[in-house]
């Protein structure tokens, strides 16, 4: 179903993703671990062709260049140089490291404008649904995003990025700031997701502990390679991936 | 073909010599020292020497003298929005208040020019500082905004209380001995305020500067009043300024409201734009570029604000990031392809 | 009494001089300094329409309005896409461009006071013993309108929503399909638009003067900032607060005053809720 | 031949160097470009004649407009002076003629002027009394400045005063309201008349100052209309006048508009622009020749004008304009050099008939000299809106029609 | 333990428009302590670190820091005076390299005052005292990241940066707000000792977390908030076996488990 191919990323001169190939199957859950700078988010950014828009906006100012090579095949279609917005109609959604909710509007216009793609029918029904995984939000519904605590925050742009009726969608480390109550749930829901909505999911992260048990097939990134992958059975046996990731 | 050019990329090398210089002055041979010391010079020099060079068209020096005002004001608007983090639109308000303090010094207490032009440079950047200091708590556009409205609002009081000469503003100021003192006052002015301030802003009271500008509730964190800072910060600007319209007023031997027209908000943070905004030698360039263009135009007539605004957006589209931001880079680093 | 009717329309032309800035910059985030220039290109080209080539009135309206919006599209398409996000040069840049379009009208023949639109009625009626014309009172119905449709656009339709998102979080809005772009295109066309109409309600009261497009702008600016940003209540309330403080100041310090009171209520007013009457901006950037 | 180059270009230089007159003026508005168009009027029938004589050659005039864009809120006065220096230092004008048109900017424009010791003859725009009275202070620095068009003080106590009388007489009308702009001399003015007419027994409401750009003048007539004042003084010279009188119109003021300074009803086009409802304003346009009138044989002024540019005279800047650069060929030739101090003399003796009269300056303000007689000064003019054209009603020694009151007056009475 | 008393708060309330976000919340920190603060999302644990160090006003209550009464002071008075806090969302200087940004700190009132992190903010060479403190907290001096500008670091360097910020002060209380979180294992496992070390050097830290592990390890009290209000206080095997603390922050025995 999405398949990436060598994957590079330069930020000008340095190499932050090298070489990476990904694969995701229909209705696959696809864990990506990685410490910090291991190029996690980069390759997020890669996927979802945010990169694209990080480059362009970049060469307006004259900054660092960045690079970008490799292929992204999905569907059939190649789409390395769609921009986000279009791999987004696609079915291609991330949400997005360090929450970026929209901090001036309420949490159910949060919700709405995460539903510009869907149609009122569909957006109805998803809105239902993420009210049910994440029941601390039905309560905020019109707090305004900015005002939300960090973990508050966090629910919401997952439930943002399913408001646009994702077939495939892109988490970035969804766990940070949450209660391990929350945590829980959500590596629950992410499976839950899957299950009942045939969504394919990539989850990054480096708190590998919640994820690691619901993942279908996995890749350890390391400075920007990725240098171990397999099923989920294989990771968890791994001695290095546990040492790293279990602290056992 | 297409396969050759996928896998190269093209590489930006900073130049050895800038590496090494970023922090550490360690350099060894003549070659290194005329790279770093040439631009410099060239500034230098050539604002020097163009006095001289213009001296067979003394309109032109004239025009250097606004050249050097408008400078001044695009500085101190660079200063205040790349490293304070404050826009400020009230340029004019800096000029007018100079202006006007530089006059009522010279025409009531009979002070000359060389008493004059310092005390209202002090003086006027007190009374800015202190004008706009219930405003700094505000962010972004909103400080904008009012820091426009201050010059609009000076003008009418002055015109609606019929004070400091009203409409007609104040004659009889005294002139400048010639224009040689005129130039070279303000040529001085200009590069020592630019060398001054390219130092302070990468010295350690700089850096907090900056980072008022990046995140002040992180500089309130580290124990920092950050209201204090950026009022030092707006008085440095503005009496930039105030020094600026001084030097105006006893250009034209007269003070009036008109000094605190929209055109000197608006013209620096153009020059800024062109010039390439944080580079603070940026907005020199930019005005040594628009002001002189302007006059260029003057045979146009009426249209020539029209053909002057093309011309800006031009700069503005087509070098976004600004003179000399990519002047600056071309010379500091050199490019290449490289294979993948 | 006077003073409530004279100052409800002076309240309600300001607010529809600022509700295209507003939609445009409130609500996407673009500074369209061009603003007071488009508003007095649509008087202009409505009396070329209607005089030089003797299109009915509501014709040569809507023409130049479908104009206008073609010029403000391709003003973000042509010039200010290339800089988007770099909000001081999208001042500058958007700002030359109105000088130009302006300046270049002052060459191009509009000069003076010479040219001037017909009103939609004539005649007034007294209305408690004030003598109001129905141009005026239709003013402020359109006003009322927009306003209201604006709102309902903003807030209840998936554009205005996308709109909205995209204003906040740029790269956010990217990740849930917002072309911002076409986004920005769009609602820099819309600006337009209320600006054209702005200015075809407003004219025929006036003249069409290259000056009125500063008078515009500053206007504009001054209403969305001072109602805090992408606030609708709040635009219209700051339209109210400047428009009575204005006719206030005339009934009762004279107009000598009036921009005055205008300009200092403006700067109080920011001074005691920095981030305008109804925006949240200064504490959300303060929460940590 | 080496030699004979430069020999042939300097004889060629002199057989035609043109005398430059630098004209700084704001002219996207109205009073820098009829001014602009007025002095280049004059100049063309003059070169049209073979030029000046200056001793004993005969050389052309040549105009070198700058604009000034002093009448352009927003922008500084600074621009102005620049463009006054361009002419000076670049243009290498002998002359400056005509502005700059702003008081304010004038009036800074006046040391620079007189540092360079050039002739200079302010033809438009500024009224303010200011300008004369400056040259009287200080005469050794300001001796080469020159009015040739009207002053403030005279056109109020001269001019505007005795009309309104003669209307207060003729239709028996003695309250007044008066609406100005908030620029210094239309406030002194409106304040000077406000006190002169309540001496003469007429009832005075108070000042109403307008802010420049102001759109709305509502709330202004209603006070009027219902103070019950008869006439309506309005000072100001900002484009916006025209929306005061749709809105009088509209509002069926029952008070006759009179405009000592309207900019916006001076204008041809103006009934136009207010689609005939500024019928009945009265405007003053300082100096006769304005609007078609037949103050003096030389009335051709207007018919030449109107061939030349296709409209007649339009602000009040146009016929002093013209007379600017006469009285300039009329100094020289008296002087028989271009010697400023000479230029001076012959410029304080000058004695001509003019356009709008005789045309003689002050010895002390250099302000032309005003009179309600042509054959004694120059004269004003103020003419009234009467079916689409202006009708010169004031001074009786020069009018063609009789002031009408507007139909919504008569009923009220 | 008789340490004196760093911290206490008295009766501290606070509310934003209808949400009641803190109520009445007591609390103690003794010197040398490492107080650990948990509860669910939202609970109001960012909102009572803001109120200790003056980001937010609280509208009832007390806090006095060193026997004197801080309530309602300016968040700079309150770092002045030796009581600092990381953001829970990071706020770093985005266009300073990383060293840089320990420069601010460096400069302020106290910084020169007190000389700072190990006194070298007094003794001038700001650049290399910063250095000196990012390698501490795990940035290795020799690479390139110390140099990068903070904008282009991920969120594991960024949150260390914040407790790098607080360290330059040389405080006597540090305040994290979730300094845990976007650190790897391994990571957190190198941030123990150093925990450790400050505490042995009589700094007293209050930590608002949600890795539970690591907290219990360290903290040798811990309390516990739900809805704005104080739910249990005690060691972590007494927070633990409290009844209301499983059902307020666990929900259900799987999750308690899974801890
Ligand atoms: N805009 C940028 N410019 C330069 N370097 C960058 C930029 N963004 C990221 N990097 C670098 O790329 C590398 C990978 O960063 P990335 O954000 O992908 O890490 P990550 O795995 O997501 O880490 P974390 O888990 O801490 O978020 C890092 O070394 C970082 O410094
Ligand atoms: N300025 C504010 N206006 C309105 N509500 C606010 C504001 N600040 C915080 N809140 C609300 O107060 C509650 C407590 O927020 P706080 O940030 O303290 O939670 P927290 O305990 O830190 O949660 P987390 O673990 O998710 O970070 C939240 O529900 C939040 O929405
Ligand atoms: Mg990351
Ligand atoms: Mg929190």
């Amino acid at each position: 179903m999405f398949e990436a191919l060598g994957l590079m990323v330069f930020y000008e001169n340095m190499l932050a993703l090298n070489n990476v190939s990904l694969t995701c199957r229909d209705g696959q859950i696809i864990g990506v671990f990685g410490a910090n700078s291991a190029g996690k988010s980069t390759l997020m950014y890669a996927l979802s062709g945010l990169m694209l828009d990080i480059q362009r906006k970049e060469q307006m100012q004259g900054g660092e260049r960045i690079t970008i090579r490799g292929k992204v095949n999905y569907l059939g279609n190649e789409i390395m140089d769609y921009q986000p917005a279009r791999r987004a109609k696609a079915g291609i959604v991330l949400c997005p490291e360090r929450r970026r909710i929209f901090p001036e509007s309420s949490v159910l216009e949060n919700l709405k404008i995460g539903g510009y793609l869907a149609t009122p029918a569909q957006a109805k029904e998803t809105l239902d649904y993420v009210f049910s995984i994440f029941p601390a939000l039905t309560k905020l519904k019109d707090r305004l995003g900015g005002f939300l605590s960090g973990g508050e925050q966090q629910m919401l742009a997952i439930g943002r990025a399913l408001m646009a009726q994702p077939k495939l969608l892109l988490l970035d480390e969804p766990l940070l700031g949450l209660s391990p109550a929350i945590q829980y749930w959500l590596a629950k829901s992410i499976k839950d997701i899957r299950d009942q909505r045939g969504t394919a999911i990539i989850v990054a992260e480096q708190y590998a502990r919640p994820i690691m048990p619901i993942i279908d097939y996995g890749y350890i990134l390391e400075n920007g390679s990725a240098v171990v992958e397999g099923g989920r059975a294989d990771l968890m046996d791994n001695p290095d991936v546990r040492a790293a990731y279990f602290g056992n | 073909m297409e396969a050759v050019i996928q896998s190269r990329r093209k590489e930006r090398v900073d130049r050895g010599i800038k590496v090494r210089t970023d922090g550490v002055y360690a350099v060894s041979s003549w070659r290194e020292i005329t790279y770093l010391v040439a631009p410099r010079l060239l500034l230098i020099g050539g604002l020097v020497l163009l006095p001289l060079m213009l001296s067979a068209v003394p309109y032109w020096q004239k025009v250097l003298s606004i050249i050097c005002i408008y400078s001044l004001l695009a500085i101190s608007f660079d200063f205040l929005a790349h490293f304070v983090g404050l826009v400020s639109l009230g340029g004019a308000l800096y000029i007018g208040i100079g202006a006007y303090t530089a006059a009522l010094l010279n025409t009531h207490l009979g002070l000359p020019p060389i008493l004059t032009i310092p005390l209202a440079t002090i003086l006027g950047g007190g009374i800015c500082t202190l004008l706009l200091w219930p405003c700094l708590p505000l962010r972004g556009v909103y400080f904008a905004i009012v820091s426009l409205m201050f010059p609009l609002l000076a003008a009418r009081v002055i015109e609606a209380l019929d004070i400091f000469g009203g409409t007609d503003g104040i004659l009889g100021v005294v002139g400048l001995p010639n224009k040689w003192v005129e130039m070279y006052v303000l040529l001085g002015a200009v590069l020592i305020i630019l060398f001054g301030l390219r130092r302070l802003v990468n010295e350690d009271v700089g850096l907090v500067f900056r980072g008022v500008k990046d995140n002040d509730q992180a500089v309130k964190a580290s124990g920092i009043n950050i209201i204090t800072f950026k009022a030092l910060g707006v008085f440095i600007a503005s009496a930039m300024g105030c020094l600026g319209g001084a030097m105006l007023s006893h250009l034209y031997m007269w003070a009036g409201i008109s000094q605190f027209a929209l055109d000197f908000s608006i013209i620096p943070i153009a020059a800024t734009v062109v010039g390439g905004g944080g580079t603070l030698a940026g907005p020199v360039l930019g005005c040594l570029l628009l002001v002189p263009i302007s006059e260029l135009l003057r045979d146009f007539g009426t249209l020539r604000i029209a053909v002057y605004a093309v011309i800006l957006c031009a700069f503005i589209v087509f070098k976004s990031e600004g003179l000399m931001v990519y002047g600056s880079r071309k010379y500091q680093q050199f490019e290449r392809w490289v294979q993948i | 009494m006077e003073i409530l009717i004279y100052g409800l329309i002076n309240s309600v032309s300001l607010a529809l001089m600022a509700l295209g800035f507003t939609l445009v910059y409130g609500v996407s985030r673009l500074p369209n300094f061009a603003h007071g220039s488009l508003y007095v290109t649509v008087g202009f080209v409505t009396w070329l329409l209607l005089n030089r080539l003797g299109l009915p009135y509501p014709v040569a309206m809507l023409v130049s309005l479908v104009l206008i919006a073609l010029v403000g599209a391709a003003t973000y398409q042509f010039i200010l896409v290339r800089i988007r996000g770099m909000a001081i040069s999208e001042i500058i840049a958007s700002y030359a461009i109105g000088l130009a379009i302006l300046e270049g009208l002052r060459w191009g023949g509009l000069k003076g006071t010479t040219l001037t639109l017909p009103v939609f009625a004539q005649g007034s009626v007294d209305i408690l013993d004030v003598t109001v014309d129905f141009h005026r009172l239709l003013v402020i119905l359109l006003g009322a309108l927009l306003v209201g449709g604006l709102w309902m656009f903003v807030n209840h339709t998936k554009l205005g929503l996308a709109l909205k998102g995209m204003a906040q979080d740029e790269r956010a809005a990217l990740t849930l399909g917002i072309d911002s772009d076409r986004m920005a295109v769009f609602s820099m066309a819309l600006g337009a638009v209320m600006a054209g109409l702005a200015a075809l309600v407003l004219m025929p009261l006036g003249n069409i003067v290259v000056e009125s497009g500063y008078h515009v702008l500053i206007m504009a600016v001054a209403v969305c900032i001072v109602g805090g940003l992408g606030s609708w209540t709040g635009a219209v309330l700051a339209a109210f607060i400047i428009g009575f403080a204005q006719i206030l100041t005339t009934a009762w310090m004279g107009p000598h005053f009036q921009v005055v009171v205008a300009l200092l209520a403006i700067i109080v007013t920011l001074i005691s809720r920095p981030s305008g009457l109804f925006g949240r901006q200064k504490e959300l950037e303060e929460r940590v | 031949l080496l030699w004979l180059a430069p020999m042939l270009a300097a004889t060629s230089a002199q057989a035609a160097q043109p005398i430059v007159l630098g004209c700084p003026l704001s002219t996207a508005f109205l009073y820098g470009w009829d001014a602009e168009r007025g002095i280049k009027l004059a100049v063309s029938e003059i070169n049209a004649a073979g030029g000046v004589k200056v001793g004993n050659e005969k050389r052309p005039f040549s105009v070198e407009v700058i604009d000034t864009r002093d009448l352009e809120p927003g922008v500084p006065v600074s621009e102005a002076l620049l463009g006054v220096e361009k002419l000076l230092l670049e243009k290498k004008a002998d002359f400056i003629v005509g502005g700059p048109v702003r008081s304010e900017a004038a009036l800074a424009a006046m040391p620079l002027i007189a540092k360079a010791k050039k002739i200079s003859i302010l033809t438009s725009g500024s009224l303010t009394p200011k300008y004369g009275d400056t040259v009287a202070q200080n005469p050794d620095q300001f001796k080469y400045l020159f009015r040739i068009s009207g002053e403030a003080k005279w056109m109020v106590s001269g001019e505007i005063i005795p009309c309104l009388e003669q209307i207060g007489k003729k239709y028996n009308l003695d309250k007044m309201a008066i609406m100005v702009q908030d620029v210094a001399h239309a406030r002194a003015g409106g304040g000077i008349i406000a006190k002169v007419m309540a001496d003469k027994g007429w009832k005075v409401l108070p000042l109403e100052v307008y802010p420049t750009g102001a759109t709305d003048f509502s709330l202004g007539l209603s006070k009027a209309k219902s103070a019950k004042a008869q006439v309506i003084l309005i000072w100001m010279d900002m484009p916006e006048t025209s929306i005061l009188l749709k809105q009088w119109h509209d509002m069926k003021i029952p008070a006759l508009p009179f405009g000592s300074i309207i900019s916006a009803a001076e204008q041809p086009s103006f009934w136009a622009a207010t689609e005939g409802k500024g019928e009945f304003c009265l405007a003053n346009v300082v100096n006769a020749g304005n609007a078609p009138s037949q103050a003096t044989p030389w009335t051709m002024f207007v018919e030449a004008y109107q061939k030349m540019w296709g409209v007649e005279p339009e602000g009040y800047g146009a016929s002093s304009s013209y007379m600017a650069v006469y009285t300039l060929k009329d100094a020289i030739e008296r002087a028989g050099s271009m010697d400023s101090d000479k230029l001076v003399e012959a410029m304080k003796a000058t004695d001509l008939m003019g356009v709008y009269g005789r045309v003689k300056f002050d010895p002390k303000t250099h302000q032309v000299i005003p009179s309600l007689d042509p054959q004694e000064g120059a004269v004003g003019t103020i003419f009234q809106w009467q079916a689409g054209k202006r009708v010169v009603v004031f001074p009786p020694k020069i009018a063609t029609g009789e002031i009408l009151l507007p139909p919504w007056m008569k009923d009220a009475k | 333990m008789s340490a004196e008393t760093m911290l206490s708060l008295k009766g501290v309330t606070k509310r934003f428009g209808g949400v009641q976000a803190l109520t009445e919340v007591d609390m103690e920190v003794r010197r040398g302590d490492i107080l650990g603060i948990i509860g669910p999302n939202g609970c109001g644990k960012t909102t009572l670190v803001n109120c200790i160090t003056g980001f937010v006003r609280p509208d009832q209550g007390q806090v006095i820091f060193q026997g004197r009464d801080i309530t309602g002071w300016p968040p700079h008075k309150v770092a002045d005076a030796g009581l600092t806090r990381t953001f829970q969302v990071m706020r770093p200087y985005y266009s300073l390299a990383a060293y840089k940004n320990l420069i601010v700190p460096l400069f302020s009132p106290r910084a020169r005052r007190t000389g700072g992190w190990r006194g070298g903010g007094r003794m001038g060479d700001r650049n290399t005292v910063a250095v000196d403190i990012l390698e501490e907290i795990g940035f290795e001096r020799d690479s390139y990241v110390p140099y990068k500008t903070a904008s282009s670091l991920p969120t594991g360097y960024l949150k260390r940066l914040e407790l790098a910020r607080c360290l330059a002060l040389r405080p006597d209380l540090i305040i994290c707000d979730e300094v845990f979180s976007g650190l790897s294992m391994s990571e957190m496992a190198s941030m123990l000792p150093l925990m450790e070390k400050l505490r042995a050097e009589g700094v007293t830290l209050i930590m608002v977390e949600h890795r539970l592990r690591e907290l219990f390890s360290l903290a040798n009290r811990v309390m516990v908030l739900n809805f704005g209000a104080k739910v249990c206080e005690g060691n972590s095997e007494e927070v633990m076996a409290n009844e209301e603390v499983k059902r307020a922050y666990f929900g259900s025995e799987e999750v308690f488990e899974y801890v």
